[in-house]
C-alpha cells in the first residue's frame, strides 16, 4: 500500500505545472463512471475536473483503448459524445448466471394473477383486468406486452374503444399448448 | 482557564479523569487522590449543562472519589504491613482497573476513526440490470397449474366481496393506485436514477389521493431498510437514496 | 479491438488443459464484480465460473493488489469473504460532484468508544459496555444498532436473560476489515 502511494506521489511530482498527470486523472474518470453506472458526458467530466473538453475526450479514447488492449472485465463505451461502463459481451453467461436468481422470482404475484385473468377471460380490456384485481394493473400488463406473453388484439365497440388484451402464440408455445382450449379447466369464470 | 473546557465535552466521567489526570501528568497507578478530587469537582460545578442521565454519572464518580479519599485517610491496618498485600488495601485499585479498562476501548476507537474515515468515503454502484427479452426468465418456474390456480383464487376472492358487498348500498370507491404498485414504481425510479427527488416521483400524480399512496410507499421502504431519506432544510424536497 | 481478441486467444491456446488461463478468469470477476454492485461471495463466484473457491481467493486476493498497483479508480474491498468494487475514499471530492453531496456521517466519539467495546468483548451485554464506559449507553447502543454495525446476538443466561451484542459484517466493511482477526491488537496499545 505504502508503496503504491509513493508511487502515486512520484508520478504526481514529477508532472511540474499541471495539476494532475494523466494517469490519476484516468483513474478519477474510471471512479466517475463506476459511481454514476449512467453515461457521462464530456460537459460532464471536464466540469468536474476542470480540465478542457477536447483533452477530457482524447483521455477518455485512449481509456477505451487501455480498456480493451488490457483485456479488462469492464469496457468503456461511447454513444452521442457520452461515455459509460458496461460489462463485455463476450463475459455476457457469466453475467447471467450471476444476474437472473433475481429475476428468477420470476412473474410477481401481480403478474400471475394478470396473466392469468387475459387467458381466461381473452379479449379483455385493461379496465376489466382493473376491475377485477382491484388496482391498476398497468405497469404488469406493459411488461407481460413486452415479453410478448400478451398482446393487443382488437379493440372493444364500446366508448372509447377501449383495446382488447390477449395471450400470444409465445404464450401457447411456453406452456406446450396446442391451442387456449387446452388450458386447465378453472371453477368458476364468471368473474 | 483560558477557554472553558465544558463538562459536557466529555463521555463521561472516566473521559474526564483521563483529561485530569493527563493535564497534570499524573501517574495512572498513583493518583493524588486528594488533587484529582478537588480539580474533578471544580468541573462538576457545570453539571448543569448536562441532562440528568449523564449528569447522575458524573455525580457518583464524585462519590467514589470523595470516598477513596476519606479511605485513604485512614490509618492503615498495621496487621497487613507486608508489601504484597499493600497493593489489594489501596483504595485506588479498582478505580484505577476501570479506568486502564476504559482507556484500552478509548484507544482503540482513537485507531477506528481514521479506519472509519477510509471507508466512509467509498461509494459503491447499483446492480446492473440485464434486459433481455429472448432469454426471457419472466415465466421461469410458473406452470399452467399456477395460472390456474391464481385464476381460481381470483375467482373466489370475487365471490367472497361479492357477498359482502351485497348489502353496502354505497359504491365503493375503486382503489386507483396502491401502496405496493407504488413501492415497485419507486424501486425501479431510485434503481434508474441515482439522484432522487420526491417531487419527481409525484409529478404526473393525479390526485392528492396518489401523492399520499406516493410518500406511504416511500415511508414504507424506508422501514424495509431499502432506501434513506434526508432533506437539506425544513420544508426543502426529500432527497431518496437507495440503500 | 481484432487484435486484442487475437492476443485474447493466444494466451488461451497457450494456456493447456486448464480451460481458462488466469488473465480471462480475473477480466470475468471483474466482470461480475461490477455487474453485482453488491458484495459477491467466493461461492457465488466459484459456482459461476466452476472454480475451487481457494482458486477464486487466490485470485481475487490478487486482484486487490492488481488494482492497487495499477492506480485504478475502483478498488476491490474484502469483508467476510465477500468481495465488492468501490471507488478509492481519495476521489470523493470528485465523486461528490457527480453524485448527490449526501456526506455520510461518521460515528460520535462515544459510538466509537461503545463499538471498540462490543468489538473486542462480543458477545457482550449493554451492563458491561456500561461499567465499562463508566456511562449509560442505551442510546449509542440504539443508534449503532440502526445504523446496522451492531446486532442481537442472542441472550445471556442470567437473571433478566439479558440481550448479548455483537458487531456485524456490516462492521467488518465500515471499517475496512476482511475479519474479526484484523482488529487492531490490543497488546500493541500503549497504556
Amino acid at each position: 500500500m505504502d508503496n503504491d502511494l509513493q508511487t502515486y506521489k512520484q508520478i504526481s511530482m514529477a508532472d511540474d505545472g499541471k495539476e494532475f498527470d494523466i494517469k490519476k486523472i484516468k483513474s478519477i474518470i474510471e471512479g466517475l463512471l463506476f459511481a454514476s453506472g449512467e453515461p457521462l458526458s464530456i460537459e460532464d467530466i471536464s466540469d468536474i475536473l476542470q480540465i478542457e473538453k477536447f483533452e477530457v475526450k482524447k483521455i477518455l479514447d485512449e481509456m477505451i483503448v487501455d480498456f480493451d488492449r488490457e483485456l479488462r472485465g469492464i469496457q468503456i463505451i461511447c454513444f452521442n459524445d457520452k461515455y459509460q461502463m458496461g460489462t463485455r459481451p463476450e463475459h455476457i453467461e457469466y453475467i447471467r448466471k450471476l444476474l437472473n436468481p433475481q429475476s428468477k422470482q420470476s412473474l410477481s404475484r401481480a403478474a400471475l394473477e394478470t396473466i392469468a385473468i387475459i387467458a381466461y377471460k381473452q379479449p379483455v380490456t385493461r379496465q376489466s383486468i382493473d376491475s377485477i384485481r382491484g388496482v391498476k394493473s398497468d405497469r404488469v400488463i406493459r411488461n407481460l406486452i413486452e415479453k410478448r406473453l400478451v398482446t393487443d388484439v382488437g379493440r372493444l365497440d364500446a366508448p372509447g374503444k377501449p383495446i382488447l388484451l390477449g395471450t400470444t402464440e409465445e404464450f401457447l408455445k411456453y406452456f406446450g399448448l396446442k391451442d387456449l382450449s387446452e388450458l386447465p379447466k378453472v371453477e368458476d369464470l364468471e368473474i | 482557564m483560558d477557554y472553558q473546557v465544558r463538562i459536557s465535552n466529555f463521555e463521561g466521567p472516566f473521559d474526564l479523569l483521563f483529561h485530569l489526570i493527563e493535564k497534570s501528568e499524573m501517574n495512572i497507578y498513583d493518583i493524588p487522590i486528594a488533587e484529582i478530587t478537588n480539580q474533578y469537582l471544580e468541573y462538576i460545578y457545570d453539571i448543569g449543562n448536562l441532562d440528568l442521565d449523564n449528569a447522575s454519572e458524573f455525580i457518583v464518580m464524585a462519590a467514589t472519589l470523595l470516598e477513596i479519599k476519606s479511605k485513604m485517610l485512614l490509618p492503615k491496618d498495621p496487621s497487613s504491613k507486608d508489601e504484597a498485600s499493600s497493593d489489594l488495601d489501596d483504595p485506588r485499585a479498582e478505580l484505577v482497573q476501570k479506568l486502564i479498562e476504559y482507556k484500552k476501548y478509548k484507544d482503540i476507537s482513537m485507531i477506528l476513526k481514521p479506519m472509519e474515515e477510509k471507508r466512509i468515503n467509498v461509494v459503491y454502484k447499483n446492480a446492473e440490470i440485464i434486459d433481455d427479452v429472448k432469454e426471457d426468465k419472466l415465466l421461469l418456474n410458473i406452470t399452467l397449474e399456477d395460472i390456474k390456480e391464481a385464476f381460481n383464487e381470483i375467482a373466489k376472492r370475487r365471490a367472497e366481496e361479492k357477498s359482502i358487498n351485497e348489502g353496502l348500498e354505497q359504491e365503493l370507491m375503486q382503489e386507483e393506485f396502491t401502496v405496493d404498485d407504488k413501492i415497485d414504481d419507486i424501486r425501479e425510479f431510485v434503481r434508474c436514477n441515482k439522484n432522487t427527488v420526491f417531487s419527481e416521483l409525484i409529478t404526473g400524480s393525479k390526485n392528492k389521493f396518489e401523492i399520499i399512496i406516493t410518500f406511504l410507499a416511500m415511508l414504507e421502504l424506508i422501514r424495509l431498510r431499502e432506501i434513506t431519506v434526508y432533506q437539506n432544510s425544513i420544508y426543502g424536497d426529500i432527497i431518496i437514496n437507495q440503500c
